[in-house]
């Protein structure tokens, strides 16, 4: 749950080995409570401001009241049939995007020309409203599974090349003179120069992709899908469903976080010969 | 690229490296693009196992010298011929230490030397593992070998890249400065354990140093650089008996006298690329105690 | 007239091209002093029932099934005077391709039907239409309502992708015009003329103001009356021409030109007061759902025609 | 409209005024051909496939149409009005956007205790969609330009904030030392040395944030909206006035064109001392 | 911060500078945390005004010691006085220069040197332009005022950072081989330079070198440390006559006796650091041409 990496293990210094270890679990402890405060104080005020009368009940009902309805969701099995059939879509597109965006984003980072050819093409299409879009992949697409991970990737597809690109150009140029010197060949600059130096700009770009494709998840599941987790939101919402409605955000917005959190952990093991920049 | 040297001025046989620029001109990016010439008529010619020194004035052309020689960058006009062939790019055959270390900051000092083994192919990775050891431990490092180049000092880094250039034995060695940041013992330890390299395997070998000892002390000829834009003022060729390695050449009396050679051949470039500086700056000559005490802004 | 206590009303206008009794009520006039206040347009009842119940607008108009569905939901709504209907000129149905394939409820099983929004009239009706085909209630689970941008409702069963899709307006017209579409069954087919939308207003606006309340449904109520004369009239331009000026004036004149195709607000009774079977028709589908206890809804407090003068106290 | 900022400014080299200028003029043209090409391709398939009747020329209306349709909205002022009234919207969510994420993101890269405070709340927004949240937005907001502008300053909102850290995670630790040697205060190290070294990366979050705006303003403007070109495109949409929509998604591609223009411009502009990494 | 010194051992009156560093330990990254102390057991008292020079092998912990002298890394266990007042963090009363150039890419020359003006403040923008030149121009480098850091040569750079350190006149002076990587003339028009500011100014500063002759040459005291972890070996005392910057002190008869001394003290260190040392990486005794011709992966 983490925006950036946070170097945990720097517990167990003392001498004397019981003392150490529990103090350094009061220190986990500790840390984890702080790192955990903000969001329990986002959750207390959801149960808070509908008990206390602040905001209208029916409209933003009580956390206490959504993990009700979210509890009975899974129990009936429906919030896992929503939960598969977004993750069917979104795990596949961010895959494709993936795929593509990395390899291109490298390239265009690398060849002028290439960048210079694609770069018209590729910036139109990135400033189209991909909700715009919608109506024109069903129309290529049709309105199954297809135009769902279309729209998907085409959502994660910007910023993960983006971010590429970010990352290829903040590679120290030294590192590449001495590649080249070696007379390293172009992929293997690539593996082995420029995807380790941009993995922290790639991740961001993941980071941002992910959370692209629950956005669009949502409009794309507004038409013809028949479940997923938008679905459900646009059900509830369309039907007054309000808890339900909240039941599917947050459960969005837990899987985000999960898919998140693994993002964090891979780019923590991948620069881990990373200085620390910010100070205590 | 065509050279406006004419051919004859090449001898045969055919040298190992033969590096002809005619200019070589860098485009200043801030004052309108305006050209910045950094070399001009530079000639060298180095036979193959041949140990060239190169000195000069700082910021006189040395690394850009290096890196056309390296492929890593072409003469603006000129051209560079190894084995007679001419050469466009870098290559294998030549290995370079950079004057700044080059190191790859997400690989510890073992798998940095791995690194170059890796681009040079043909090898086990266990085999990689073990040559890399081995450099390692002949730069003086045993025991950092997992080190990330940020948990190492300077020196060391500089070891580690040493200790990567040679590593994968190249037919060519270029370095730059590459024992600059060491201290005078391990400097020395390395420019004896370079020298037995050297005569073992016949490598050819330019390397780049700021110290006029080291230059006479390794290179069969010394090339010295005048101050920009640079070209070669005099190639000094240095015969000293190099053939027993223990014996301390630093003592021979020739010694000396090529180093004093060398010494007056830079003095004049040295003076005219500073002519005019003067330490105008200090504004206030009290001493900084009393007047830190009294400046408001301390 | 008693003092009215609010004197500007704000709703939302609908994005499709159709008559709204509120705007006419404007147009010709009867809604002085009282002044309407546009925030914007809406895409769907659902989403200008929303509105209303927290409080955006004043005035709202939904779907009657939607409607029992919000209030069942529990937000403070009471329907005070119909606002469209469907009769003859009117009626949206159910469309599919002139292939042969689909011809009967029966062959929808399993099926897919496109709809513009959930939880509206089309999936209603249309679920009406399979029950009456004889599916039974698993049957009729077995067939899917796919919610569809408009543009692509056409083409998405040209493209055999759904079965059947639910046109209505100039949607069908347009449709019907380029031939291959023929109508599986009418909602007047199936239901005869009824009145399917309603305008709605939040209790606590009806308690805070009694007389703009009045004055408000009043207004609507008689430009619906009036309204339904020139229908009868067959002076249907009269009613376009008002209702074009008025959005011209407005400065809304761009979209006008489907108006021309305008037939009929559609609604039965006379000013538009609210019958029980509006609401009562739509608790077993709401039910069938499983979402919300219909049948513990009590229906008399959903609506109210007590503000509307043309009620004269009939069932 | 390019993707990285390319370095024009090579031309004039040779001797002789005149040929050289030529020669320059001559390379300038052909390089800007080759950078539209690809985007010159879209138009003309565009243009292509509905005219030789591969896709159905009702759902796809050729491009002359879509720009006839435009022209036309453009005599009548129609055009400006939307286009006036969707800037409006997103320039502001963005100026909040950026206003708020950037300070926040420089601190967030740099205190590691707020870092850990606030990550998990921020976390769990992120990762909730946008377009889900419209209702409540409108809950709080109310329906009006606020909640409009709200929903964007929120999508915008993490693109920028994570780019940002991103960038103080890539600053040369060596340069924070130098500038702590010298005693710089905090807010004067943000200034000149963190900031300068992010802002290739905080330009990236910049471009991503522009195209989010876009995306959620199509949803935006879904609701309680009169004008705009989101409103334009629901409207069209919906009335099926079909090169209309087309001619609205246009429109925002070309201002998404041009707000990028300015960026990359900008970017260029503040890292002019960067080396270039690309091989030409 | 305790310090295991008795306070008895700080001599009255107080130094400029009073280091005690009982351990410094870095935490290893890779190795499961283990710990690796690179200093122990450092007691330095530097006099107002006062030239020490550093030396010492590779990776011994000098820039260590020198991070530790600037407030920019604390002492696992120790402390540092400066004036009597215990310190914590940087200040600007001590200057820095890095081994390693530590040059903003993202300013031109001028405007480096001006960074530390700013920081520094007091002064206005005109003011600190012409300083900013004046200083460049001391360092030679009259005409690349509008560089980028990115266009200078290394040695160039690192003139750049001293001017940057020097312009702003701290209390303190801490260098880090700041003359590394000049040529041997540029080094020695700049040692003179740096001495006769620091007589004219009385700064104190702290010199780490790989130069012997350097150290002696500058050094008012010399301290030699030992190899890991760092140590004070010894404090070498140097009297030579420095009145008189012309004379030339390194034809003293003293000077070569201190250098001596000094080159004794650090053999010992340098053998004991590398005692393993043995080249046995190069698998194959035979020349590379040869060999490049045979091997099928070259
Ligand atoms: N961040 C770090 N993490 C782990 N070890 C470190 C770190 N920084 C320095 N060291 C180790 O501390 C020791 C002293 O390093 P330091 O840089 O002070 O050496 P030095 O005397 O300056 O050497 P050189 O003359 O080569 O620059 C070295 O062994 C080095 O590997
Ligand atoms: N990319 C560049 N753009 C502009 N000028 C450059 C560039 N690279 C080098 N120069 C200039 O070219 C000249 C030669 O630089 P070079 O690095 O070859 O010098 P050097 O002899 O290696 O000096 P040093 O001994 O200080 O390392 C210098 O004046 C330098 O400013
Ligand atoms: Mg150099
Ligand atoms: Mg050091």
């Amino acid at each position: 749950m983490s925006i950036i990496a946070t170097d945990e293990g720097r517990a167990g210094f003392a001498a004397g080995a019981f003392a150490s270890r529990l103090a350094a679990g009061l220190r986990l402890a500790r840390g984890t409570l702080w790192k955990s405060a903000s969001l329990l104080a986002v959750f207390a005020l959801w149960e808070l401001l509908p008990r206390l009368g602040l905001v209208d009940r029916v409209w933003f009902p009580p956390l206490s009241q959504v993990l009700g309805v979210l509890v009975q969701m899974a129990r009936s099995g429906e919030l896992q049939n929503h939960i598969a059939g977004s993750l069917v879509r979104s795990v596949t597109g961010f895959g494709l995007a993936v795929a593509v965006a990395v390899p291109l984003g490298l390239a265009i980072g690398w060849y002028a020309r290439l960048r210079d050819f694609l770069t018209s093409a590729l910036e139109f299409f990135r400033n189209t409203s991909a909700l715009a879009l919608l109506p024109v992949f069903i129309l290529f697409l049709g309105i199954g599974e297809a135009s769902k991970i279309g729209i998907v990737t085409f959502a994660c597809f910007f910023p993960i090349l983006l971010s590429t690109i970010s990352g290829v150009k903040s590679v120290d140029p030294l590192l590449i003179k001495s590649a080249r010197s070696l007379a390293l060949s172009a992929p293997a600059i690539f593996t082995k120069i420029i995807l380790p130096s941009a993995v922290p700009s790639v991740f961001t770009g993941f980071r941002l992709a992910a959370q692209s494709s629950i956005l669009v998840l949502i409009a794309a599941e507004m038409v013809g899908a028949t479940r997923g987790l938008g679905y459900l939101i646009n059900y509830a919402q369309f039907n007054f469903l309000i808890p339900k409605m909240y039941a599917g955000i947050l459960t969005i917005a837990l899987i985000g976080l999960a898919v998140n959190q693994l993002l964090v952990t891979a780019e923590r093991r991948l620069s881990r010969w990373r200085v620390p920049t910010s100070n205590a | 690229m065509s050279t406006v040297f004419p051919s004859s001025a090449v001898p045969a046989p055919a040298p190992k490296i033969a590096l002809r620029v005619d200019r070589h001109s860098f485009r200043l990016r801030d004052a309108g693009g305006e050209e910045f010439v950094a070399i001009s008529g530079v000639a060298i010619d180095v036979p193959a196992g041949e140990f060239l020194t190169i000195v000069g004035p700082s910021g006189c052309g040395k690394t850009t010298l290096l890196e056309i020689l390296a492929g890593l960058a072409s003469p603006t006009s000129g051209s560079l011929r190894i084995d007679g062939q001419e050469v466009t790019g870098p290559g294998l055959s030549r290995g370079i230490v950079f004057q700044q270390y080059a190191l790859l900051p997400w690989r510890t000092a073992l798998a940095n030397i791995e690194f170059s083994l890796e681009a040079a192919g043909g090898l086990s990775r266990h085999e990689r593992r073990d040559k890399a050891r081995a450099a390692l431990e002949l730069v003086g490092l045993k025991g950092f070998e997992d080190r990330f180049p940020h948990e190492l000092s300077g020196g060391m880094k500089q070891r580690v890249a040493i200790a990567r250039s040679l590593v994968y034995e190249p037919d060519i060695l270029l370095m730059d400065e590459p024992f600059g940041a060491l201290d005078a013992q391990t400097r020395e330890v390395l420019q004896q354990e370079l020298l037995a390299l050297w005569q073992r395997t016949r490598t050819t070998v330019v390397f780049i140093t700021h110290s006029i000892d080291e230059a006479v002390y390794l290179g069969q000829r010394v090339a010295v650089m005048t101050s920009r834009p640079g070209r070669i003022k005099a190639m000094v060729d240095v015969d000293l008996p190099r053939a027993d390695l223990d014996a301390d050449i630093r003592a021979h009396p020739d010694f000396a006298r090529y180093r004093h050679e060398i010494w007056d051949l830079l003095r004049g470039e040295v003076a005219r690329a500073r002519a005019s500086a003067t330490p105008t700056f200090w504004s206030d000559p009290t001493p900084p105690r009393e007047r830190s005490q009294a400046a408001p802004s301390n | 007239a008693d003092e009215l206590e609010t004197k500007v009303i704000r709703y939302q206008s609908s994005t499709g091209a159709d008559v709204s009794p509120l705007e006419l009520a404007d147009a010709l006039g009867y809604l002085a002093p009282i002044t309407l206040e546009r925030v914007g347009d809406v895409q769907g009842g659902p989403a200008n029932l929303q509105a209303a119940a927290t409080g955006q607008v004043d005035i709202a108009s939904a779907f009657n099934g939607a409607v029992l569905n919000i209030v069942a939901a529990g937000a403070p709504l009471t329907s005070v005077v119909s606002w469209r209907g469907t009769n003859e000129l009117t009626s949206p149905g159910l469309y599919a391709l002139d292939d042969g394939k689909t011809n009967t409820a029966r062959d929808l099983i399993g099926k897919k039907i496109g709809v513009n929004t959930l939880g509206a009239n089309q999936e209603a009706v249309s679920s009406i239409y399979l029950a009456k085909g004889g599916l039974s209630p698993e049957e009729i689970k077995q067939v899917t309502f796919v919610p569809l941008p408009t543009p692509n409702v056409e083409q998405s069963l040209r493209n055999g992708q759904i079965s059947a899709a639910s046109l209505g307006f100039t949607f069908r017209d347009a449709a019907l015009a380029r031939g291959g579409i023929k109508a599986l069954t009418r909602n007047v087919d199936l239901l005869g003329s009824y009145n399917d939308n309603t305008g709605v207003l939040r209790n606590d606006f009806i308690a805070k103001n009694p007389n703009t309340t009045k004055h408000l449904v009043s207004a609507i109520a008689r430009a619906i009356a009036w309204s339904q004369q020139k229908e009868k009239e067959d002076k249907r331009a009269e009613v376009v021409e008002v209702y074009s000026k008025y959005l011209e004036a407005k400065g809304r004149g761009t979209g006008l030109a489907p108006l021309k195709y305008w037939q009929s607000l559609g609604i039965e009774t006379e000013g538009g007061w609210i019958k029980k079977e509006d609401f009562a028709m739509w608790v077993g589908w709401l039910n069938s759902r499983g979402e919300v206890d219909g049948s513990a809804l009590d229906l008399s407090k959903v609506y109210s025609n007590d503000f509307n003068p043309y009620w004269k106290g009939h069932e």
